[in-house]
């Protein structure tokens, strides 16, 4: 699936999408899987309550499953208007 | 009904005229227009993130929203993305209704809803360096009133 | 502040331009206008009278008031009168503030008090002959909020 | 003093304004001077509460004395905005 960061998490991160192979069944797992791999992943993902979600350009939520999702964005609050 | 993603800047005096005239069976046009604020002059610019295959369609889920719930004749968004002077116009919204007291309510939903739930990400620019805006818990806090 | 009572149109989108590039510091700006509906097509005309020596005097007052109360950077109002068709706009307000709550809330604290408190009275002339608009109930009620 | 009428108090009554000499002490006592008058008057003065009333330019109550009042005008509830 195809993985995108946004404003500081794409800083932090360091790219702005990435294509994952990954069998997470949620959200939460998948940020797991992510933290574990670098330094820069544990950092972005560090306070989860900072962060928001979209699986397939909808927001949602980190318990949501992954099943059939195509891509996945994190980002911080919104700060449109 | 119409929304607009764009780089470019846009003629608020065009638009809301234009919006204005289009129906003449509404008697209520509301506008708000939010612009990059010069705050002590030390910001440099204003630059605004957004999420391009997510942002057309938030923004017309919250506008179908807004016009369903207030039966509004009319509504348009326009926001920008990209790099802003101070003094330039990032965004506005309009509504068109028989009575004010539904443009008004429907334009500032729509606002409450862009400022937290469209994804756009201010970063004010400045002399000392660049800062991420943090989204206030009002904002969050002004859609539990809808 | 400016208020401003005339006959003549007023050009919505170059003062609502105007308006909103006068001030860099100001971040929200809300705009109203109010239109003569054309509903139905019965209406032929909106005649609209008004008390010359009062009517400058009870708009700069409702103005001052709403600047005060809610700290804006700049407030506008334009009313006509005289004989309008359907479709052309009757009347305009606009405020400038740092946040959106409170360009929003001056912004109708000024068309409650427009519509009850400023000597202003619309006649409607139809194919049946004119009748004198009617003060509503509601619009009275509106000013017990503020 | 000169006494103004607006909207359709004006039509009822038949002119937009006249100069009175009256020794009324509140806008009650000029009301009911000028119902006495003549049926026109009386007619545009029947309902007292969809009336209101402005001494020298500022909105009143027809309680309210005249000593010193320049100019009294009787209109309609406003429909402005």
């Amino acid at each position: 699936m195809d993985v995108l960061y946004f404003a500081w998490v794409r800083e932090r991160i360091g790219i702005p999408r990435e294509s994952v192979d990954s069998q997470a069944a949620t959200v939460a797992d998948l940020v797991a899987e992510l933290s574990a791999r670098e330094e820069r992943y544990a950092l972005a993902f560090s306070d989860i309550s900072a962060l928001r979600v979209a699986l397939d350009q909808e927001l949602s939520d980190f318990d949501a499953p992954l099943a059939g999702v195509r891509e996945v964005a994190f980002f911080p609050p919104m700060t449109g208007g | 009904m119409r929304v607009i993603v764009q780089e470019a800047p846009f003629d608020f005096g065009a638009e809301a005229a234009a919006f204005a005239s289009a129906r003449h069976d509404m008697g209520a046009i509301v506008t708000f227009t939010g612009i990059v604020r010069d705050n002590a002059g030390g910001l440099s610019a204003m630059e605004i993130e957004h999420y391009p295959g997510m942002t057309a369609k938030a923004l017309e889920k919250i506008a179908a929203e807004a016009v369903s719930r207030w039966s509004l004749g009319d509504a348009l968004v326009i926001h920008r993305h990209g790099r802003m002077a101070p003094g330039e116009m990032i965004m506005m919204v309009a509504t068109a209704a028989h009575h004010r007291a539904d443009a008004f309510a429907a334009a500032e939903y729509l606002m409450d809803y862009l400022k937290s739930r469209a994804p756009f990400w201010k970063k004010e620019i400045g002399a000392d360096g660049a800062e991420w805006v943090a989204a206030k818990d009002d904002d969050e806090a002004a859609l539990e009133r809808w």
